[in-house]
């Protein structure tokens, strides 16, 4: 049976999955700066508030540490709050309570009491704008644990991740590319849309290398293969689910081609590049034929933005690994 | 514009020193809740006096002593109902006694065993907070979610004076106040932060000055005296079921134990105030209250004293009996449903240590 | 006990409406003082005004308008001395002309190009503060720090309404006051956080009413009244050189434009409010005020503003004559010592764009 | 010339230090919780209020933002400040203004501000204390660009490493591993002692496998060196400089085995492990003859202390791993 879909922005994929929980469960809010009578910065939560009123959509103090450590208080009065983050780079002043106490209360518990809270935000550069507006902060969340974390990066998977993550019993994290959030088009499907956390997507078949990407570098890696159309044969693997991660998809990638690039935004030391390196270098030792390849951002503070493009991988980087996996 | 609501800087007393000061009264309170506070009063310093000990017998871990916070905690548990919640700091760490949590259980939290660890949802007592006024939006976004939920709980947080420095607890009396949430903000001033003293951690006169800032009411009440912060808490209550918001309530005290068992005040410490103190504290005041008052004869003490050594006989020995932790446990509990990596660590630690015991 | 020391609840103001309420005057300002402020007031409507054109003309990216916000930077930097610290944040980008830095550099800063930073220590203006409210430390700590060297500077840190929610300002503030740092806290209450009302971010009667928790005094001033921020801020100031400690400054506004160049206030802002605000915004008022005086004539005025747009044209004019930025400038300035991973980054980078360039 | 030592503990190195830093600088400061009247929590900074005063050795209000934020500020003043978070997971409210601030703000002012911040802390588990005393967070700092790492594993690196750290222009964080401060004694060089950063340790010498730590699982590693003695030659890397890495005492390390096994006390995913891995894979892949073992931490909250040993990497964990390697 054919699933309705309709073509929306990524934001609007976003916004759709949104009006769609909070119809099918009364316990799920929306809570964050501006996320109500502005309808967020972005423009995500718009129409809720109108539609739910302002106590399932609430624009809060300006205070991301009380906004996340109240939504562990709601969750405790049975509510599963969706929390907005208005920008990657403000989210900082909540990391106390994520690692502190989101990832931990369910633990503390003895299991007795969940928090399905939801945190999504904006996040990534190339969007030319003032500092603190173009951060990949993944590593601080995913390495937390306790949490969560999954990445869009279509249309589709922004409203079935983030649907994942509001039904999922366990803390969530969800990063949404900006800087696609009106660029990237596609089909979703209507109503009911969750794809399950844990599963990678393959975007592209390939037989010589295997670039493995999530969010906005899975856009930039598809750019990188179109320019290398007739030089190489190049797999491209959607991890999008950072924790709990497909391993076997990785894995089995790898294994296809065992040239291996990986591709992301965040700076280099300990971003998620790095673990999925290290579970290649020691489950997919024996299938590899060449370095693992790390195309990053690097470990300076992310630049003035008429630069920031020499910062964000680009086609040219991606391209480059995949020559120099090809030449080894 | 409406007028500010200044902290009642009078400290509130109700109990005297059966001298110079006079006794008050409470409205509404009749024998049974004289016995029930005095009770309370009584199990909580047996609890901590017995934990001090079982400390230099090295039958539980590290100790936050709260000798001489009694009052404060029995007091304020008395003037809630049982579906209201409770947020608990390390300094409260035995006030779920007053709940129905067995005294093994807390112990256990002490000894670093799963069994010290309780299901919230069953004693509307949140777990205890280790670090310092993170919990203080917990109990605001429950506070604040039952409303939402149109149910009549109000919550109430525990939290000391060097709290307030926080960002945590600014962050959380704002929510408080703009969500119009019930909760009783309950600040334990005992003026001192470890080692750093109540002038080194603000210059407000008081610190229920601080409720100005928020627009909620702030009082003060002698912190060793249970009827005062039974009363302020009571009304605090009213008033968040009344539907008008938070209150903040600092009860004065002085600490006059040592941080913690780990902790060597004399460092620091005014050891003639702190003798001073321990002469008028809270659980002797309100006993000399009682027998001023003809409700506590020799009997019915050395029963309620009875009782409350049984219970902490009985705790540590529930403690003792209870099976080592199994360490599969080290990933139970870390997500309802777990990332299947985790299952994978288990079966490898089991493997390692099946090949020890091997 | 201390009295506390309450809000001043009545809003300062000088500068009256030319008909039912009467001017004032300021002790110890000059006809020169006048001007200068007049000529400060016209410089930042200029940059603003014409920094909103420029944006239209896709020649600077998004903008942080601060129309109607000039008084309370014109103000209280007329109250300070060269060698006191500013921390502005966003909106107060432009804050800098007054203490000589270029247009162009701040245009710079808007167009996302590495000319648009400077060195603070040049200007003793820090640099411009993207997240809410986590400068005030920073603030709080230079003052503290030039105080414990027993130097005589002191410094200002600017804020809006909505910050007041944020720990960092809560953290910051109390360290000034427990340091007896010589810090004027500026906050520019101009009603919103972007669509969020002030209703929806406290429930305290005044901002001012947030002094008292930190024990320092607050004070509100009409924040569309420059001579009213000029008083309050020398006020502050001179408590800070005497050694008093902190001041908080409430200057009450409205924003009378949208929060910046992509927002589009007309889902949530009452126009009619943003009209009568509009009719009498800071920089008229003061004009009007000065021509009462007689110290503004229609001449004088023609050069100031001649000034103001020479130094716009100008500076947008050196701003788009600066080369692009060279991309090596991403490993610039990391660290002082930079790690020997940067300098193979760079090579690298260097390598995949040269190829490019082949 | 032989250099006059003092037998120490890492805690007494780390207090002789801070006393002969404030001596040699008077720009030095330190300041924190309870580390004044008091002398620290751990006694760290015993001695220093009264010798130096009130005004450079400063007990702080309970508020570790604000501690790490009047830092950056005191800096712009003209001083250096040492700063201590009483405990590692205590330290997560300043993740703030480190991300934020402390390691963009010489960038910010175009390399002409320095901020040379030294944050200490004690850091580790094994200590049965209540949870929140036994945290291992060094990826949320080493992820960080602007910020560099070190963490010593003996008594005079953590005088050594210290000592760096407070001359170095840049914002350095030292990880103290508390479970060692008063067992690891040492012979500590007295007067000025620098041990400069981005220099490995070669512990042992050996042949058949590689083991790569730091911190508290260097005296653990050795353990099992001794527990493998007869059956395996193991050399030993203690990396004791994260960020900046020794990348050729790393590399020539596992060129010298072939096999590697990191050792990292905290949780798996995007762990400093992880990048150790993920730049064997790269830079390695042709040395290496078996797959790069990470033993670590579990991605779980930190368990309740009468099961912390089952967390924690294990001399029999280290072990197993070793053997894998060399069955491999
Ligand atoms: C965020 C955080 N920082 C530091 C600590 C270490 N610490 C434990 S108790 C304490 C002092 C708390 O003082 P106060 O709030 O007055 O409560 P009291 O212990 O006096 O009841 C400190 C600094 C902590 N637990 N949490
Ligand atoms: C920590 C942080 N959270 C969120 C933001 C996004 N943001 C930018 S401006 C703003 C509103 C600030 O309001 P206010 O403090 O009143 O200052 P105003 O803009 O009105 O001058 C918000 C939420 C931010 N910059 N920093
Ligand atoms: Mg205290
Ligand atoms: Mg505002």
């Amino acid at each position: 049976m054919a699933v309705a879909t309709r073509e929306l922005t990524l934001v609007e994929a976003v916004n759709d999955c949104l009006h769609h929980e909070l119809e099918r469960d009364d316990s799920v809010l929306v809570m964050g700066e501006d996320v109500g009578r502005a309808g967020g910065v972005f423009r995500a939560t718009a129409g809720l508030r109108d539609r739910f009123g302002p106590d399932r959509c609430i624009d809060t103090p300006l205070a991301e540490a009380g906004i996340l450590g109240t939504a562990v208080g709601l969750c405790m009065a049975g509510w599963r709050p969706v929390v907005e983050m208005q920008y990657d780079a403000f989210s900082y002043p909540c990391l106390d309570q994520l690692i502190t106490h989101v990832g931990r209360y369910h633990w503390r518990t003895k299991g007795g009491m969940e928090f399905p809270i939801t945190i999504r935000m904006p996040y990534g550069g190339g969007v030319r704008a003032p500092e603190l507006h173009d951060d990949s902060p993944e590593t601080y969340y995913v390495h937390t644990p306790g949490i969560k974390v999954a990445i869009p990066s279509t249309a589709a998977d922004a409203k079935g991740l983030l649907a994942a993550a509001i039904r999922d019993p366990d803390p969530v994290v969800i990063f949404e590319p900006k800087l696609h959030y009106r660029t990237l088009r596609g089909e979703v499907p209507e109503g009911d849309h969750v794809v399950p956390l844990g599963e990678a997507r393959i975007v592209r078949e390939g037989d010589d290398v295997t670039l493995v990407a999530y969010g906005s570098m899975v856009p930039l890696c598809e750019g990188a293969i179109d320019a290398l159309d007739g030089e190489a044969s190049v797999e491209l693997l959607d991890i999008r689910s950072l924790k709990p991660l497909d391993e076997d998809a990785l894995l089995a990638a790898a294994a296809k081609t065992g040239r291996v690039a990986i591709v992301q935004e965040a700076p280099r030391v300990c971003g998620f590049g790095a673990e999925l390196a290290a579970i290649l270098a020691e489950k997919a030792i024996l299938d590899l034929q060449a370095p693992v390849l790390r195309v990053t951002g690097y470990d300076v503070p992310y630049p003035y933005w008429t630069i920031e493009d020499a910062y964000m991988p680009s086609v040219e980087r991606v391209v480059d690994a995949v020559r120099r996996l090809l030449a080894f | 514009m409406a007028q500010v609501l200044p902290a009642e800087r009078d400290l509130r007393r109700v109990i005297g020193d059966g001298e110079s000061v006079p006794d008050g009264e409470v409205d509404g309170l009749d024998e049974s809740d004289f016995l029930e506070l005095y009770r309370s009063l009584v199990l909580l310093r047996t609890y901590d006096e017995r934990s001090v000990v079982f400390h230099r017998q090295g039958r539980i871990g590290t100790y936050a002593i709260f000798w001489n916070h009694e009052a404060m905690q029995a007091g304020a548990v008395h003037a809630l109902a049982d579906e209201d919640w409770i947020f608990p700091s390390y300094r409260e760490s035995a006030i779920g006694l007053l709940r129905g949590i067995p005294a093994a259980t807390i112990l256990q939290w002490w000894r670093g065993h799963p069994t010290g660890w309780w299901n919230p949802a069953d004693y509307n007592v949140a777990s205890i907070c280790v670090p310092i006024a993170t919990h203080v939006p917990h109990a605001a976004g429950l506070a604040w979610g039952k409303k939402l939920r149109g149910e009549n709980a109000c919550s109430i947080v525990f939290f000391g004076d060097g709290a307030t420095s926080e960002g945590a607890f600014h962050e959380g009396a704002n929510f408080a106040a703009v969500m119009g949430a019930p909760l009783i903000l309950f600040c334990n001033n005992n003026q001192w932060a470890i080692s750093t003293p109540l002038e080194a951690q603000t210059r407000a006169e008081t610190l229920a000055d601080k409720a100005v800032g928020y627009g909620m009411p702030g009082v003060r009440v002698d912190g060793a005296d249970v009827l005062a912060v039974y009363e302020a808490t009571r009304e605090a209550v009213e008033r968040a079921r009344a539907g008008d918001g938070p209150t903040f309530i600092e009860a004065v005290t002085y600490r006059a134990a040592p941080h913690a068992t780990a902790d060597d005040p004399s460092a620091y410490i005014d050891a003639e105030r702190v003798e001073q103190e321990k002469r008028n504290e809270c659980v002797g005041r309100y006993e000399r209250y009682l027998r001023r008052l003809g409700v506590l004869t020799d009997e019915l003490d050395q029963q309620i004293r009875g009782e409350a050594a049984d219970a902490m006989r009985a705790g540590i020995a529930a403690a003792e009996a209870e099976a080592p932790a199994d360490p599969g446990l080290v990933f139970e509990h870390a997500y309802v449903q777990p990332p299947p990596e985790l299952a994978r660590d288990r079966a490898e630690l089991r493997r390692v240590l099946g090949g020890n015991e091997g």
